[in-house]
């Protein structure tokens, strides 16, 4: 299956240092967290941008999801701040 | 009608408004957001996320069309670096009866400001920059809608 | 900034926005009635009470700026004879914050449009003319705001 | 004391054909439920026009005014139909 593309925004991005990035698929049955928790362990600016899980919001394919959502056939999960309007 | 725009550029409140009382209603309601310079705030950033934002605004001003009678709605909002004074955001609704129409305006900017996948960075007179939290009051104000 | 207007000539509801958009707010709300040409309307006929329509007028505006943080009001009211499609009232407020200037311009505009001092003639395309009753759903609404 | 002014509006001026006049100040007490009797007696358009009280509206020196108010020594004196708003 395609590798998974990820976008980032806000502070989450300006932590990671980019916009977004392709990862490999993570294994059948992985959740938003679980795949947060992979790349907070990255180190760096992803363990500063994803570490406190709580801070964390994201969508599937353009969707908001919670982070106990399995990723399954995602094509895009997004990692962000709670939103704050305009 | 149903008009929604996310762009950089500023808008023309008048051209908006003329276009919706081109409908044939009784009222046409609006709402115009500009950033306030307090606190040595220079600017404010708004990120967001184009797919999400544009569905996710149109499906708002669907509700809104399904819950209220309404004959047109606009909602525009910028994004990029915007100064004190800057128009940020606009709704307007038009209806054959008034309440229609300012319930549905209020309806649709508490939910854009509080809900819609914006992220804001305020960039300070002394240099300092600070991305917004969530605005817990705003949120209370949203919640009113869905009870 | 307070305007109260009561007037023949029609209005640019632009300017009006201008004017509010300039007193340093985050939030300017607007209503704009516009004459409805439904049941074979011709024309509708606005009769006030100069004299008391314009101290009215004010003492409501009074009322709405001390009952919200409110930097501006802008009321605008025409009489005279007015055809579908007409503007026949404006109300814009300007606030810090998006909820008083929606609160009070919907308080405004439904205390216009029920207890101003006005009476409506309308004129229809059979050559029959009717002087429109008071309304009891806009009683109803105003009543509202003063529980 | 002055003759008391009389303004009338919408099918109050159309009925009684003029938008206001000059009349003898009532006696000492007299309310403005007595100004209309006493008008309406007049037959005619001011018949017409008031001589179904409920229908009446006043307004005292340009303030709403319930009809059994006294007309003391108000100068104008308004009557109309239930205003219908704008």
């Amino acid at each position: 299956m395609a590798a998974l593309s990820l976008v980032y925004f806000a502070w989450v991005r300006e932590s990671i240092g980019c916009d977004g990035e392709q990862v490999a698929r993570p294994a059948s049955g992985a959740t938003i967290a679980d795949l947060i928790t992979q790349l907070a362990a990255r180190g760096d600016g992803y363990a500063l941008a994803l570490g406190d899980v709580a801070r964390v919001r994201a969508a599937i394919d353009q969707r908001f999801a919670p982070l106990d959502t399995v990723i399954g056939d995602a094509r895009e999960i997004a990692l962000f701040p709670p939103v704050t309007g305009g | 009608m149903k008009r929604v725009a996310i762009q950089a550029d500023d808008f023309d409140v008048a051209t908006e408004l003329a276009a919706l009382e081109q409908l044939g209603g009784g009222g046409i309601a609006s709402f115009t957001g500009v950033v306030r310079g307090e606190g040595g705030l220079i600017a404010l950033e708004l990120e967001h996320y184009p797919a999400m934002t544009q569905a996710q605004m149109t499906r708002i001003v669907d509700e809104a069309m399904a819950r209220w009678p309404l004959l047109g709605v606009s909602v525009i909002h910028r994004h990029g670096r915007l100064e004190p004074g800057a128009r940020i955001v606009f709704v307007g609704t038009a209806s054959r009866h008034r309440g229609a129409a300012l319930e549905s305006c209020a309806f649709l900017i508490d939910w854009l400001k509080s809900d819609a996948p914006f992220w804001k960075k305020e960039h300070m007179s002394d240099g300092a920059t600070r991305w917004v939290a969530a605005r817990a009051e705003d949120e209370a104000q949203a919640l009113g809608w869905k009870a």
